[in-house]
């Protein structure tokens, strides 16, 4: 297992966001976390990245307790996320953005700095070609040198994962990375993120977007007020009478 | 081959300022400008912290104060070695910086703003108050001026200039060559979204301390150069005036740009220095000039001219390639 | 009801919408389509009054509205309810919306009325009245921001992308409400990146390319478009 | 005994300015999220105009007063119309540059206008009355009752009023107030204006027991500070409380700590506060 | 109403190195909490150079001279005062520099002697003339010499048992340090003790109180005229009916206004107000100072006055009007030769420190007037 949490919980105030919630992802492929608005999916995330302290329980990677870490040094051990609300460095380019993503894989300090040790060059470099690797990936080579504040909602989501392969994961957090773009550009997205697991990437994904989830997750996990309703292949979940009613209502195909 | 490069430029600029002690008519002007040149420094600390890592700190007065009295005091009542003195008032002033930073940085946006002006006033007031350290209101008189340094003497408006020129420049090679270093992305990358850069795996208190102790050690180099430059000191250096003033310089020279501060430093003091005649009353003029510039410039004059220059250059280009040019980077 | 001639928006140097004419009839449903940064939101703005025209007319029930301030176009039932949502996050759902019933304030008995028949529009936030809004999930939150422009009784209703993400049960839900909203005499006009959902509800609807119009029709007319499905509808 | 609540008294008084000043200050701060430096200047202003209207025109204290808060009022309104409105998309740090310039232009025309003497305004109610061993000027009975009475007047006013609570929608989402139908604009100035004439007010009974010249506003603003953090930036009633713990402490500093380090004691209340809590005493916990 | 279009601050255009011009330096606080303090000295030298100039000049080894004077803010501030005189030096070369307050007069003994400039010390501290500075003049009398007569005054009309509230700045603790145990060595008891800095408070209830729960019988307070003012004001507020001494700094003429009536500073004693001194040329110049100024003078205005007209008298003794020392050393003939219009003070001499040795004049209110001690 890559990741596991253990009797997992977030409480704010009186009310359980996330409650008792066991999961594991098994490395190398694409999960998901479905559930209704408010059901704790983004709260969850924010657990396992150290963004919240949990309430209680444990979040364990490769089984070492990295509960209490803080937020940079879980990204530091191969944990990378995106936020619903896209959030980028508004006011740089997108390979700015992107460059400073592999930070936290160079050594350089401000000694380097001052003197512009080899170091420093070398590892400057070492980012410059990290970040034009993961430009490509995403295919925003073109846009390298675009101000991230004049370029579209889609563009930005991607710039986003970008910056989070910049950190050189082994496992990424996407959090509706489909939310507000168009069909057209979900299933490039979809291709996308197949790529990447294909690349030996493990995947877990918040997602409404049932149609893109259900033929691009292995594994998912259901959530409603903070709790594991169920969890299982796509095909498992489609059939799950209380996932049908909690969540998916009718038509599942939205 | 173009004559007008950058660099041609800024060389010029600097043989300019090396010579200035022989085109100088009176010892007067160089006075104000050696001054200038020690705020600028100053100017550079805050600038590095406020400018690149978005932490608008006001209590750099105060740390301009504490290395000015870490110097006055070694070298007045410990009767230190100048040179030893200018070390330990820097190291000083980094230390407290250091313990200070701990703590505030912990805070965020008017509450860091607010917290370090209470910071630095609390300075202000212990330095004022603790008499039987600082002297309290009297001040102290007689700070020695740089000593010897084998056959190079400090005893004339001229040395002391070039001596404070040459730590200014050595001030700004530092600044530049940090923000273009990954150390400066690092900078800028908390001042865009402190969250994102935590969870992209920067550690943003690390390297929020590291360029507030850096911006405090240029405070306090400043102050140190200032305490022997002036040879006398008294609490009010530390005051939130100064601290206006500085935080006047940098605005309108241009925030989070490389020579904003030095621009901002000197247009202003030459300016308020013409403008004595108005005596108290030159904040009629300053005031609003400082409220248009911040409305309309909001990055400074540096700021301003690097729009237009950017400009000029879209309007050359559009003028070959068309108008298409510009859509395509702005659409 | 509505009419937009020639209407352009620029920010800065930047057009952002262009030739753009849309009629609204009253007590339709309108729904614009197009992919990011297509121009949707820009014309919303601009015919509430928070963009300013830079070329072309607007009219509201036979009124010019180019020029007028958004609080103004509110209280002539013009009411969007914005992408992001725009709630006031330390004042409780219900304090939310009674401020939605602002400009109407004088009306005490009808305030409590349109209350009523949000709450029953969607009783979670009835369950949660007393909680902050900034502490509702995202779906909640939209709920509240729709409830929020139903308050204030509006004539014309522009709902910005009012699915984003929510959860499937929820976006059924949201789009019957809007249904039932027009049912009671609401004018709608939409914006959707979810074609089918939309244009299934809608009376009409406009396609939305780079700031442009390109096809607009009736609803089953765009539906049965080769262009429109591929595009926006998928599969 | 008797000397502590003489003290507790004197700190009643001063607290009551301090609350006055701090109420404006997080209003704005609230509502605009401008921290305005010039605020200071503008309770100097009070001052000078409720002392002009008395000396010059021989009107009566409360009229001059009235006068003065419309005064103050009105360049309250100015200042958001032509300066800080066209800051509204800039940077936080602007907003504060902005009104540290307005400060410093605000002195220096105090100065040119009235010169840089100290002036004292002699109010009708010099009176020294003693009850129980304990001296009150019937003036500084005043400040206090007239600064409870304008707080209850305002904290009704915003939580009983359309208008008053248009004031707090605006200071939660600008965008929100707008798509309701709040003209922003207006509720803008509104509160400047009530901000403006707060700081007349505040000064306007506070000088009659102090000196009226240019710098008076610059220890009180500070002080005004540290009591918006300590009640949390925005909050009505935090300003007030903070404003009266500060008077208190003050006063009884100086009375059983020390007179000379008394004015550190606000500073290091404060930072001790948010070395504690970096977001302020009542700051809402979000995340 | 403020005297702005009279005060001349240099054609900052002519740069003054003018043949026969010489350039007169100014530093002082002209904004801030002691502007009208800083202003009354700046105007006492002023009505001197316009009277001079009036009149045509003056002559020096055969030459005529007018002078020039140059006035430059400092905000109190001695590193402002510091900077300012370098630049007086510099731009104007003024051989001497008035600045009237002690710290600036420290911080321009640093350089003084090595730039050459006289200093016109307008401070009572007795340090300043202490340290043995050759270029150094010290206009008014060294407060020293109120100790005695204050006390003695206070003690024997009022009580044993003092309580000081001065101003914290350094001449004000410098003159407490001074007073106290000669205070004590009378045989009298310091109950209270504490400095109250004017700039950062200006209500004075909190502190007054604190003294006046130890039941002085004397209270000892000073700094600007206006605040020392209302720190009596309120002390009677607050009961007390004992009497005053004031510190030369405050002068009882200005404290009036704002005590309400001298009734308020019933048993004070301070410096002898010029408008009541008996000296014959006051009341001319009374008159002159009042018709171009608009109010009463002040003896910072005076002594200002009389310090000018010295130093251009010591001028023409010594035949220099730009050699400091030679000027510094001809201050003597200088005070001898002021002509007896302009002798609104008995200045006899200049000790050996540069204190002009002035006769000290004291006075007292007494029944709603001031009267002249002896
Ligand atoms: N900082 C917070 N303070 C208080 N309550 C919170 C906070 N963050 C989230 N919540 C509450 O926790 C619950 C779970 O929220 P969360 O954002 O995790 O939902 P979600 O599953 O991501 O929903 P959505 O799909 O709408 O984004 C919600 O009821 C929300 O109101
Ligand atoms: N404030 C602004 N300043 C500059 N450009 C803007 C601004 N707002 C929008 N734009 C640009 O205008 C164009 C149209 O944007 P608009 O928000 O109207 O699109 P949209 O169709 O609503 O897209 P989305 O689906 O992302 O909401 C986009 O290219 C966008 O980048
Ligand atoms: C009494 C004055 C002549 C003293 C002056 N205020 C000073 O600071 O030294
Ligand atoms: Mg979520
Ligand atoms: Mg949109």
């Amino acid at each position: 297992m890559l990741i596991e949490t253990k009797n997992l919980t977030k409480r704010f105030g009186g009310l359980a966001a996330v409650n008792n919630v066991d999961f594991s992802i098994e490395k190398g492929r694409i999960n998901a976390i479905i559930g209704p608005n408010g059901a704790g999916k983004s709260t969850f995330f924010n657990l396992i990245s150290g963004f919240h302290r949990p309430t209680s329980g444990t979040v364990l990677f490769k089984g070492i307790d990295i509960t209490k870490l803080p937020a940079n040094e879980i990204a530091g051990l191969g944990i990378s996320r995106t936020f619903q609300t896209t959030s980028l460095f508004d006011q740089s380019t997108v390979l700015d953005n992107v460059i400073v993503g592999h930070r936290l894989r160079t050594k350089s300090n401000l000694v380097d700095a001052i003197l512009r040790t080899k170091r420093l060059k070398r590892e400057e470099a070492a980012c410059r070609d990290k970040a034009m690797e993961v430009l490509d990936i995403v295919g925003l080579t073109e846009s390298a040198d675009r101000m991230v504040s004049s370029i579209s909602q889609e563009e930005k989501k991607r710039t986003a994962i970008a910056l989070a392969l910049a950190t050189e994961p082994e496992i990424i957090f996407l959090d509706e990375p489909a939310a507000g773009i168009n069909p057209d550009e979900t299933e490039g997205l979809t291709e996308l993120i197949k790529k990447l697991n294909r690349s030996g990437l493990t995947v877990c994904l918040i997602e409404h977007k049932m149609h893109m989830i259900m033929n691009l997750a292995d594994h998912i996990m259901v959530l409603n007020y903070g709790e594991k309703i169920a969890e299982g292949t796509p095909k498992e979940i489609r059939g799950n009478e209380a996932v049908i009613k909690a969540y998916l209502g009718g038509s599942a195909s939205a | 081959m173009k004559i007008l490069t950058k660099r041609n430029g800024i060389i010029a600029l600097i043989v300019f300022a090396f010579s200035f002690p022989y085109i100088a008519q009176n010892d007067y002007y160089l006075h104000m400008l050696t001054l200038s040149f020690i705020w600028a420094i100053a100017v550079y600390g805050i600038n590095l912290l406020s400018g690149y890592t978005g932490y608008l700190s006001l209590a750099h007065a105060g740390f301009f104060a504490i290395g000015a009295y870490s110097l006055g005091l070694l070298t007045v009542k410990a009767g230190m070695n100048f040179w030893l003195a200018l070390i330990c008032a820097c190291l000083i002033t980094c230390a407290i910086g250091f313990l200070i930073g701990l703590i505030a940085l912990r805070t965020k946006e008017h509450f860091f703003a607010i917290y370090t002006l209470c910071v630095g006033y609390i300075i202000y007031l212990v330095i004022d108050k603790w008499e039987g350290l600082t002297e309290g209101v009297r001040g102290l008189i007689g700070i020695p001026a740089p000593g010897n340094i084998g056959p190079v003497t400090f005893d004339t408006a001229a040395s002391q200039y070039y001596l404070v020129l040459i730590f200014l420049l050595a001030v700004i090679l530092i600044v530049y060559r940090i923000i273009r270093s990954l150390t400066g992305r690092t900078y800028i990358a908390i001042r865009n979204s402190e969250d994102l850069a935590q969870t992209i795996g920067i550690s943003t208190m690390k390297n929020k301390l590291t360029a507030f102790v850096l911006s405090t050690f240029f405070a306090g180099l400043a102050g140190a150069l200032y305490a022997s430059f002036i040879r006398f000191i008294g609490p009010d250096i530390g005051s939130t005036a100064i601290m206006f003033d500085l935080l006047m310089y940098l605005l309108v020279g241009g925030i989070g740009t490389l020579s904003g501060p030095l621009v901002g430093t000197l247009l202003l003091v030459i300016l308020s220095q013409n403008l004595q005649f108005l005596q108290e009353y030159r904040m009629l003029i300053f005031g609003p000039l400082l409220t248009v510039i911040i409305i309309f410039y909001p990055r400074g004059i540096a700021g301003a001219f690097f729009d237009w220059q950017r400009k000029r250059k879209d309007n050359a280009l559009s003028g070959v390639r068309g108008e298409l040019h510009i859509k395509a980077e702005e659409g | 009801m509505l009419k937009l001639t020639d209407v352009a928006v620029n920010y800065g140097s930047f057009t952002a919408i262009n030739h753009v004419n849309i009629e609204v009839a009253e007590g339709e449903i309108v729904v614009l389509l197009g992919a990011n940064g297509a121009g949707k939101s820009t014309t919303f703005r601009s015919i509430s009054g928070i963009s300013k025209l830079s070329k072309g007319e607007s009219h509201f029930q036979g009124m010019p509205i180019g020029g007028r301030a958004p609080d103004r176009n509110v209280r002539e039932g013009i009411v969007q309810c914005a992408e992001g949502r725009k709630l006031f996050p330390q004042m409780t759902v219900q304090e939310n919306l009674r401020m939605g019933a602002y400009v109407h304030r004088k009306k005490k008995a009808e305030i409590k009325d349109s209350l009523e028949y949000v709450y029953h529009l969607f009783p979670i936030l009835k369950e949660k009245h007393h909680d902050e809004a900034g502490s509702l999930s995202g779906g909640q939150q939209q709920m509240l921001a729709i409830g929020r422009a139903l308050m204030s009784k509006p004539k014309l209703l522009m709902l910005d992308e009012p699915s984003v993400g929510l959860a499937p049960l929820i976006v059924e839900q949201m789009f019957q409400v809007i249904e039932e909203i027009n049912r009671e005499g609401i004018t709608i006009l939409l914006a959707e990146q979810n074609a089918n959902a939309a244009l299934s509800i809608a009376d009409k609807g406009y396609v939305f390319e780079n700031g442009e119009i390109v096809v607009q029709g009736t609803a089953s007319e765009l539906l049965a478009n080769d262009e429109v499905r591929k595009a926006y509808i998928g599969a | 005994m008797e000397i502590l609540i003489q003290q507790l008294f004197n700190g009643l008084t001063i607290g009551s300015v301090y609350s006055l000043v701090a109420l404006g200050l997080t209003l704005v701060y609230g509502i605009l999220h401008i921290p305005n430096f010039a605020h200071g200047a503008l309770y100097m202003l009070g001052g000078y105009i409720t002392l002009s209207m008395m000396t010059l025109y021989g009107v009566n204290y409360w009229i001059a007063m009235f006068v003065s808060i419309i005064v103050v009022g009105l360049l309250g309104v100015l200042l958001e119309r032509f300066v800080f409105r066209l800051l509204r998309e800039a940077p936080p740090l602007h907003d504060k540059i902005a009104a540290i310039g307005i400060l410093l232009f605000l002195e220096a025309f105090a100065q040119f206008v009235w010169g840089a003497d100290f002036h004292t305004m002699t109010s009708p109610y010099g009176q020294v009355v003693n009850i129980l061993g304990l001296t009150f000027t019937l003036q500084r009975l005043l400040i206090i009752v007239s600064a409870i009475a304008v707080m209850v007047l305002l904290y009704l006013f915003l939580k009983k009023t359309y208008t008053g609570s248009t004031i707090i929608a605006m200071s939660q989402s600008r965008e929100g107030a707008s798509l309701v139908g709040i003209n922003i604009n207006k509720v803008a100035m509104l509160t400047f204006m009530i901000s403006g004439g707060l700081a007349a007010i505040a000064s306007s009974l506070a000088s009659p027991i102090n000196l009226v010249f240019p710098g008076m506003g610059h220890l009180v603003i500070l002080k005004a500070f540290v009591i918006i953090i300590l009640g949390g930036m925005g909050s009505i009633p935090g300003a007030i409380v903070g404003g009266y713990i500060l008077g208190f402490s003050e006063s009884l500093g100086a009375t059983y700590i020390s007179n000379d380090y008394k004015d550190i004691i606000a500073f290091i209340l404060l930072v001790i506060i948010l070395t504690v809590k970096p977001t302020g005493l009542f700051a809402k916990g979000e995340r | 109403g403020c005297n702005k279009g009279d005060s001349p601050v240099s054609s900052s255009g002519s740069k003054g190195k003018n043949d026969n011009v010489v350039n007169i330096g100014f530093s002082g606080p002209l904004s801030g909490a002691a502007a009208l303090y800083g202003k009354r000295t700046l105007n006492g030298v002023e009505m001197a150079v316009n009277e001079i100039n009036d009149a045509g000049g003056f002559e020096v080894d055969g030459k005529k001279y007018t002078l020039n004077l140059v006035s430059l803010d400092d905000k109190y501030l001695p590193n402002e005062t510091g900077s300012n005189a370098k630049r007086l030096i510099q731009e104007y070369d003024t051989p001497i520099i008035f600045t009237p307050h002690s710290g600036g007069v420290l911080a321009l003994q640093v350089f003084n002697e090595q730039e050459e400039f006289i200093i016109g010390a307008y401070t009572s501290e007795p340090a300043v003339t202490e340290s043995g500075n050759s270029l150094t003049v010290r206009i008014p009398p060294n407060y020293e010499g109120y100790i005695e007569p204050f006390t003695t005054y206070a003690m024997e009309n009022f009580g044993k048992k003092i309580a000081a509230l001065p101003t914290s700045s350094q001449y004000g603790k410098d003159w407490t340090e001074a007073v106290l145990p000669h205070w004590e060595k009378q045989g009298g008891k310091v109950v209270y003790n504490s400095s109250i800095d004017f700039t950062k408070e200006t209500d004075f209830f909190t502190i007054v109180t604190n003294a006046l729960k130890k039941d002085p019988d004397v209270l000892f307070i000073g700094g600007a005229s206006e605040p020392t003012a209302k720190v009596a004001k309120q002390a009677r507020e607050l009961g007390f009916k004992g009497g005053f001494i004031i510190m030369d700094q405050a002068k009882l003429d200005q404290m009036k206004p704002i005590a309400g009536s001298y009734e308020t500073l019933e048993g004070s004693i301070g410096v002898l107000p010029l408008m009541d001194s008996d000296e014959e040329a006051v009341p001319a110049f009374v008159e002159k100072y009042q018709k171009n100024y608009k109010e009463d003078p002040s003896s910072e205005v005076g002594l200002n006055y009389i310090a000018m007209y010295a130093f251009v008298e010591a001028m023409k003794s010594a035949g220099s009007v730009d050699d400091a020392k030679a000027i510094r050393k001809h201050m003597q003939d200088g005070l001898s030769n002021i002509g007896p219009d302009q002798k609104i003070y008995d200045i006899p001499s200049i000790d050996e420190n540069g204190g002009f040795a002035s006769t000290i004049v004291v006075g007292a209110v007494e029944n709603g007037k001031v009267v002249p001690i002896r």
